[in-house]
């Protein structure tokens, strides 16, 4: 147990009368990058929102390093050390990247403090700092994001489809960042993914939902591609 | 419509005997009170009366109006300012009524006209109905010796009749409005205030006119106000400015509050109740009784919001012995030649979507978007999260969405159309999300889909609903059927997604646009929908535009795709054709390059 | 001429020193503040108490925005934090204890009419034309105070939390942002703003137990033309605060009254957006 | 009801064994809330006063006098709540009313239905006429002379500037002064309203001084209107003659030195000096003690109304209403403000005093005018 930074058992949860999330359990060690597939409208987005407490369980329980944390709200999550990038209204589009960056921490102080060690990880988004966050390229929001997950120092991030339109040399750079975060840093990740390639290139483990539950999980190695994997997420 | 029958139904019945109850409470009270009370009694059942109206206004359709005694104040006024300045006579009264009636209309209609358009948010509504009062209270100022500015008028002739028939006035003037009042809120009509309240968005997209039902519903009660208005200051034979002051609107508020809103009765007898106590109470301790009555009502609308009512009835309930319920149960028919069936529209398809794009400040969220929808056919839209398909259902189903660009439904430029205009151009539009009117029942919300065809009964429900096969079918397949008195909240999540369906086809579409039907159903419920918009399109000639997902479900039952991407078409063909892109394989991996859009 | 000028800039000034604190809470919070009025009276009676206690009229603002601070935590905590979800409600419930607020000070105060010093009297001679004193200075007060809380929500932390919870509340939370708490404090610094205002306006009025309503109605029409916005509030102040100068003046003061409703209600039918997006 | 008449009968023979007969009930519709409430404490202790007096000395025809107190919310529905009370369920003999005009318009139609002799005892705008009322308080004939004649005599003022609120009193003063301004050969350059609850006369203080009249005479509503254009006027250096008709001497107390110079005219001043004044005035202290509150140009009359309706019934013989009613126009009072006798249809003729605000608040007494006469009231009760 007491490895595990996030535990979930039996989670179940969903809108209104619809079970979106079916009894899922699973565990996700210190820096270990645990894969979430599945096509979309699977309930992947809607296993992080209720792990990060936006969506309230029907059952089951939230464990955050031996910590009963199902009924914690949002914020306090967040203060906890899970970073979430949700896959929509990620970012604030009217307010600078700087404020954007700045909301990622609670303090400005902490926030002046750790910019220069992330800025080698984004050079690019550091250099446009005064510029309005809606109008950065949708890489360089994706960017954005990680910069903002990574300057909270979280021990957990949970990453929603971070992908998602980026051309490949973006998503190399991304999946760079985050083996670096997990190795360097020690940070677990949780990542939601249907970029098949991308998330077994960096994940230790992975698991996909269908209909809101777990239908296969196993660790990723060698023998498990992309091939294998994507009769069950196929376009 | 049924035939009328000479039996009445229930709900007639119970509104029959407690209007004669009333009435004969109103015929002997006189008898059994003293001078003082009767007084004292005539005036708070004229101002009850008007406790009513905000209770429909408020408690059942969600109108939040602090000026309901402005029309109080026109009706008194009315009668105030004929009787003073013209003349006093019979014909002089009706003459004074019929101004009291037309000017509370005439300022009612001004009102909903500048409160309740497509898109006013209920807080700048309220607001509006709290400037009322005290702009007409300001009018009513500056109108020196005509209207007598703040000593009002008084003196003026009227009509010195015994108290006892002022009472039986004033009494069956509350019993016969509020036994009309109950009975508009139990008929078919009060369901669609309900359902305005509930969910105002959506009961325009079901084509249901919310400003001008409002706008309808502020006149009628304006009117009863007014009555009650004039007939208050030919009893009392005294107007002030007072009577249209926005404190006044605000007891009004208060009592319906603390009597229970959306309970009717439970605001008159607050009303009742509480302005008699205050004849009593606020001469001995004038401050402390404000006092108290302003933080009972802090306390009932934060603790109790459906006020005091309830506490009541729910004491009333457990005391009498059970009765069963009997659950009102509606016949379902098939609507008799429907436009669906009838098919044709002309050589002209039935949506055509020209140059089309929507910005949301710097964020171009659709661009240049062109389409053909035929009829006959489903035309699956896909694309990843983002990509504006929801966006694009919204500029189809609401004129006032998109930036640029032309629409034509059934050849029909949409212009600037609010989405009930648009579903009378005959497009309907389900939701991903599925909160439709939380206590409505199944055939409550079917006949409120209905309205825009079959419009409403006003003081009665009728049991019969018609329905298109279309519809009929998705009951079916899905066991609504079964379940047209259960409240939709407690429905499971594949029915509520059918009765979204079957509403939207009660409408009798020519284009339908569904955002994800199927978004959290079982497979089984997949099939039976596919199997439906299927049948849709082939033997009802409808126009399908459908947002999905799951590919497999867009494989089995659509005859083209188009892909959205970042705003724009990407690509559009066969399913087949689309699956075997690269470049669509490309988007939905990730691979894509940004450069190519 | 030159004084009608004056009258508009200082008539603006005090409108958007009076409907800050309301926008504030109606900007973060979705909340229309009914209560805000009743603030304004609290606000009043500070000062009349400042002044009676002999301490300097300079301090009495301050003095005011602390109590009014402190109030509206507790106001908040109490009464609107329940009624987040039902927003009308809020309005009712906000309502009520204006009625409540303005009774308990009828009982504490008496109805009549109470005095709070004036800091500033007489006139002084700008550009050639006598004017008053005070109101030029309630004026300056008012562009500082526009400086202020247009820094407060672009430079400082808080602000920033705000402008957050304002777009994405979600967001937001998920970055680690109390919104209960940011709604909290806005509430607490829109009463406290309230309250200030309410002491700031004293001078040039006269206290009683209903001093704030007339403002009521005025504050409601230039927030919702305004939108979420200060820069918009004092434009909005400046064009209906001048409209209502000017017709009070060439045409009639009680037409010049109803000014602001009207005009801004033809405004927001025409166009619901208001002055926001000027 | 009966029931309870002879219980109240039965109570009185046994704890008041002084008097043997039913007490004459006497309504005081009062604004113990709302506009009013300011002055009501004060009405109400002149009316108690005056009841202890009377009743000290025996009672009127052997019965005593009780009073029956009403809140009327200085409005029209509150008014209407309190006649209904003191009408129809406390039954009372006599009403004596220190009202706002809505409120006495209210109470009108009751009183006349009920046939109970009023006596309204508030200053007013005038020409107000009912069988069943008699007002002993001053109309705009006989408030505005005093003030106009001197700012006339004193400062040659010609150009005067009027302002008020917009409410019936604002309005029918200014509209008599207007008149009567121009009847002595003076213009009125500016006359300007403000909407009855409004505080921000900036709009018409700058009318003011780009008219720049000679004198000023201001009809707001009490209160905060009148206080905070008294208020603008000074902190925008407005310092010609200045005449309010709607301070009174306490307003001017607690305004300070805001009201300095300006004028007023009364039938009561609490500075009197006779000796009906100076034994009013200890009366008053030693009954109420601390809690006494300054009589004024309201409570005054109200004092005066009760003697007047005692005085009428005992000249009636019984508490009979048209007996009183007859009797009314013929008693008269000798109160702290003279004597008084309704005798003008229904009005009564008053010695007016033209007070100017010293310095420390306090009200000095230019110049007294006996016995102005109110001029045609009510022309239908012309003897």
């Amino acid at each position: 147990m007491s490895d595990a930074i996030l535990t979930l058992s039996d989670l179940t949860s969903g809108y209104g009368s619809a079970s979106v999330v079916r009894d899922v359990s699973l565990d996700i060690k210190q820096g270990e990058i645990l894969a979430v597939l599945g096509k979309n409208g699977m309930g992947k987005s809607t296993l992080l929102k209720t792990i990060m407490g936006f969506v309230s369980p029907f059952g089951g329980q939230v464990i955050l390093r031996d910590k009963n944390v199902t009924k914690a709200p949002p914020h306090t999550m967040a203060r906890s050390g899970v970073a979430h990038i949700p896959q929509e209204n990620t970012l604030f589009p009217d307010l600078s990247v700087e404020d954007n960056l700045r909301l990622g921490v609670n303090s400005d102080r902490l926030f002046r403090q750790r910019l220069p060690a992330i800025e080698p990880l984004f050079p690019r988004i550091l250099e446009r700092m005064k510029q309005r966050a809606g109008t950065l390229s949708g890489g360089e929001q994706k960017m954005l994001l990680m910069c903002r997950g990574l300057i909270s120092h979280p021990r957990l991030m949970l990453i929603d489809e971070i992908t998602e339109g980026l051309q490949p040399a973006m998503v190399d750079r991304m999946a760079e960042v985050l083996v670096r975060a997990r190795d360097d840093l020690g940070i677990s990740v949780l990542l939601v993914e249907q970029h098949l390639d991308f998330a077994l290139s960096i994940a230790n483990r992975f698991m996909i939902l269908k209909l809101g539950e777990i239908v296969e999980q196993g660790v990723v190695d060698s023998q498990v591609t992309s091939d294998q994997l994507s009769a069950h997420l196929a376009v | 419509m049924p035939k009328s029958e000479i039996t009445l139904s229930r709900t007639h019945r119970t509104a029959l005997v407690g209007c004669l109850v009333g009435l004969c409470a109103v015929a002997v009270a006189p008898f059994f009170l003293d001078t003082y009370f009767t007084n004292v009694l005539i005036r708070t059942l004229l101002l009850a009366a008007v406790v009513m109206t905000v209770d429909i206004l408020w408690g059942y359709t969600g109108i939040l109006t602090f000026g309901q005694s402005a029309f109080f104040g026109i009706g008194a006024y009315a009668c105030g300012l004929v009787f003073t300045h013209y003349g006093f006579g019979p014909g002089w009264a009706l003459g004074g009524l019929a101004l009291a009636l037309g000017s509370a209309a005439i300022v009612a209609a001004g009102t909903g006209w500048l409160a309740f358009f497509h898109g006013s948010s209920p807080i700048y509504a309220s607001i509006i109905t709290l400037a009322l009062p005290i702009v007409l209270t300001q009018v009513i100022y500056s109108g020196g010796s005509y209207t007598g500015s703040s000593s009002g008028l008084s003196g003026f002739p009227t009509y010195f009749w015994s108290l006892e028939v002022w009472f039986w006035i004033a009494g069956s003037f509350l019993v016969s409005t509020t036994t009309a009042g109950w009975l508009l809120v139990r008929s078919d009509f009060g369901r669609v205030l309900v359902a305005i309240r509930e969910n105002e968005d959506r009961s325009a997209y079901l084509g249901i006119p919310v400003s001008r039902i409002k706008t309808m519903l502020m006149v009628f009660a304006a009117m009863v106000a007014s009555v009650a208005g004039f007939a208050y200051a030919a009893f009392s034979n005294v107007v002030a400015p007072e009577l249209a002051g926005f404190q006044l609107g605000t007891e009004l508020l208060i009592w319906t509050a603390l009597g229970g809103r959306a309970t009717l009765l439970g605001p008159v007898f607050a009303a009742i109740g509480i302005d008699t106590m205050s004849s009593w109470l606020s001469g001995a301790m004038p401050f402390i009784w404000k006092l108290l009555t302003g933080i009972a009502f802090v306390g009932v609308i934060v603790a109790l919001p459906r006020g005091l009512a309830p506490l009541i009835s729910g004491l009333w309930n457990r005391l009498r012995p059970q009765r069963h319920a009997i659950p009102f149960e509606a016949n379902i028919v098939k609507a008799s030649a429907t436009r669906m069936l009838q098919g044709s529209f002309g050589d002209a398809p039935p949506l055509r979507i020209e140059g089309l794009s929507r910005r949301y400040g710097s964020l171009e969220v659709l661009s240049g978007v062109n389409l053909v929808g035929k009829g006959t056919e489903l035309l699956g839209v896909i694309g990843p999260n983002g990509a504006g398909k929801t966006t694009l259902m919204r500029c189809i189903s609401d004129g006032k969405e998109r930036t640029t660009g032309t629409l034509y439904i059934n050849n029909v430029e949409i212009a600037s159309s609010s989405p009930q205009q648009v579903v009378g151009l005959g497009v309907g539009r389900s939701f991903q999300n599925t909160n439709l009117f939380e206590t409505l029942t199944v055939s409550e919300c079917l006949k409120l889909a209905r309205y825009r065809i079959d419009g409403t009964s006003l003081f009665s429900r009728s049991d019969t609903i018609a329905l298109p096969q279309p519809s009929l079918d998705i009951l079916q397949a899905t066991g609504l059927d079964k379940k047209l008195s259960e409240q939709t909240q407690n429905l499971s999540h594949g029915m509520k997604r059918g009765l979204e369906l079957a509403m939207v086809l009660a409408t009798e579409p020519s284009v339908l646009l569904l955002d994800e039907p199927t978004a959290g159903l079982t497979r089984p419920e997949r099939m039976a929908i596919g199997s439906v918009l299927t049948k849709l399109t082939r033997e009802f000639g409808l126009c399908i535009v459908l947002i999905e997902h799951d590919l497999d479900f867009v494989r089995a039952i659509s005859d083209r795709v188009v892909v959205l991407h970042q705003g724009a078409i990407l690509m559009e063909g066969t399913v087949e054709e689309v699956v075997a892109s690269d470049l669509v394989k490309a988007v939905y991996a990730g691979h894509k390059e940004e450069e190519v859009a | 001429m030159g004084s009608v000028t004056f009258d508009i800039l200082t008539t603006a000034g005090i409108l958007f020193v009076v409907a800050s604190g309301l926008m504030i809470i109606l900007g973060v919070m979705k909340l229309l503040n009914f209560a805000h009025g009743a603030f304004l009276t609290a606000g009043g009676y500070a000062a009349y108490l400042t002044g009676a206690a002999g301490i300097s009229p300079w301090f009495s603002v301050p003095l005011a925005g602390i109590v009014g601070v402190a109030f509206g935590l507790v106001v908040e905590r109490t009464i609107i934090r329940p009624l987040y979800s039902r927003p009308l409600d809020a309005i009712l419930a906000t309502w009520g204890l204006g009625i409540v607020i303005s009774q308990i000070f009828a009982l504490t105060f008496g109805r009549g009419v109470q005095f709070a010093p004036s800091p500033l009297s007489g006139t002084i001679e700008v550009l050639g034309i006598e004017y008053s004193a005070y109101r030029l200075a309630v004026s300056v007060i008012a562009v500082l105070l526009a400086i202020a809380l247009i820094g407060l929500l672009s430079l400082t932390r808080f602000g920033l939390n705000a402008r957050a919870v304002i777009v994405n509340e979600d967001l937001a939370r998920g970055l680690g942002i109390d919104s209960t708490r940011v709604r909290a404090i806005t509430f607490g610094l829109g009463s406290g703003l309230a309250c200030a205002a309410g002491a700031l306006i004293t001078p040039l009025l006269s206290v009683d137990p209903n001093m704030g309503l007339p403002w009521l109605v005025n504050s409601f029409m230039l927030v919702l033309i305004s939108g979420v916005s200060f820069p918009s509030l004092l434009l909005a102040s400046l064009i209906l605060g001048g409209t209502q100068v000017l017709i009070s003046t060439f045409i009639s003061p009680i037409l010049g009254g109803m000014t602001i409703v009207v005009l801004a209600a033809m405004i927001l039918r025409l166009n619901p957006k208001g002055f926001s997006r000027a | 009801m009966k029931l309870k008449k002879v219980l109240v009968g039965i109570a009185c023979c046994l704890g008041m064994s002084a008097y043997a007969a039913e007490p004459i009930k006497i309504g005081i519709p009062v604004g113990l809330s709302g506009a009013n409430s300011v002055v009501a404490p004060s009405v109400v202790q002149a009316s108690e006063l005056a009841v202890e007096e009377i009743n000290a000395k025996g009672g009127v025809l052997g019965r005593p006098l009780q009073l029956e107190i009403a809140d009327d919310a200085s409005g029209a529905q509150g008014a209407q709540r309190a006649y209904d009370s003191l009408v129809f369920q406390k039954e009372v003999d006599g009403i004596v009313a220190m009202e706002t005009t809505a409120a006495r318009n209210a109470g009108l139609p009751i009183v006349n239905r009920g046939r109970v002799p009023l006596i309204y005892t508030s200053f007013y705008e005038g020409r107000s006429c009912s069988p069943w009322m008699y007002i002993n308080a001053w109309v705009p004939e006989q408030q505005v002379e005093p003030i106009v004649d001197q700012f006339m005599s004193e400062y040659d003022a010609k150009k005067f500037f009027l302002i008020g609120s917009d409410y019936a009193f604002g309005r029918g003063m200014l509209k008599f002064t207007r008149e009567y301004v121009e009847s002595k050969g003076g213009t009125v350059v500016g006359e300007s309203y403000l909407p009855i609850e409004g505080s921000d006369w900036t709009a018409i203080i700058s009318q003011l001084r780009s008219a720049n009249p000679d004198a000023l005479i201001t009809s707001t509503s009490g209160g905060a209107p009148n206080v905070t254009l008294t208020r603008q006027l000074r902190s925008a250096g407005v310092d010609i003659p200045y005449g309010n008709y709607a301070i009174d001497e306490g307003t001017a107390k607690s305004m300070g030195g805001n009201a300095e110079g300006v004028y007023l005219a009364a039938s009561y001043i609490s500075s009197l000096d006779t000796p009906a004044n100076r034994e009013f005035l200890q009366a008053i202290k030693d009954k109420f003690g601390d809690d006494a509150e300054t009589p004024n140009e309201l409570s005054v009359p109200q004092y005066d109304g009760i003697y007047a309706y005692a005085a009428a019934v005992e000249k009636a013989g019984s508490t009979e209403p048209s007996a009183v009613i007859d009797a009314l126009s013929e008693v008269t009072v000798e109160g702290p403000r003279g004597a008084i006798k309704m005798d003008k249809q229904r009005h009564a003729a008053l010695t007016m005093y033209l007070g100017k605000v010293a310095s420390d608040g306090s009200v000095e007494v230019v110049k007294s005018f006996k016995n102005v006469d109110p001029g045609e009231q009510c022309p239908q009760f012309a003897d």
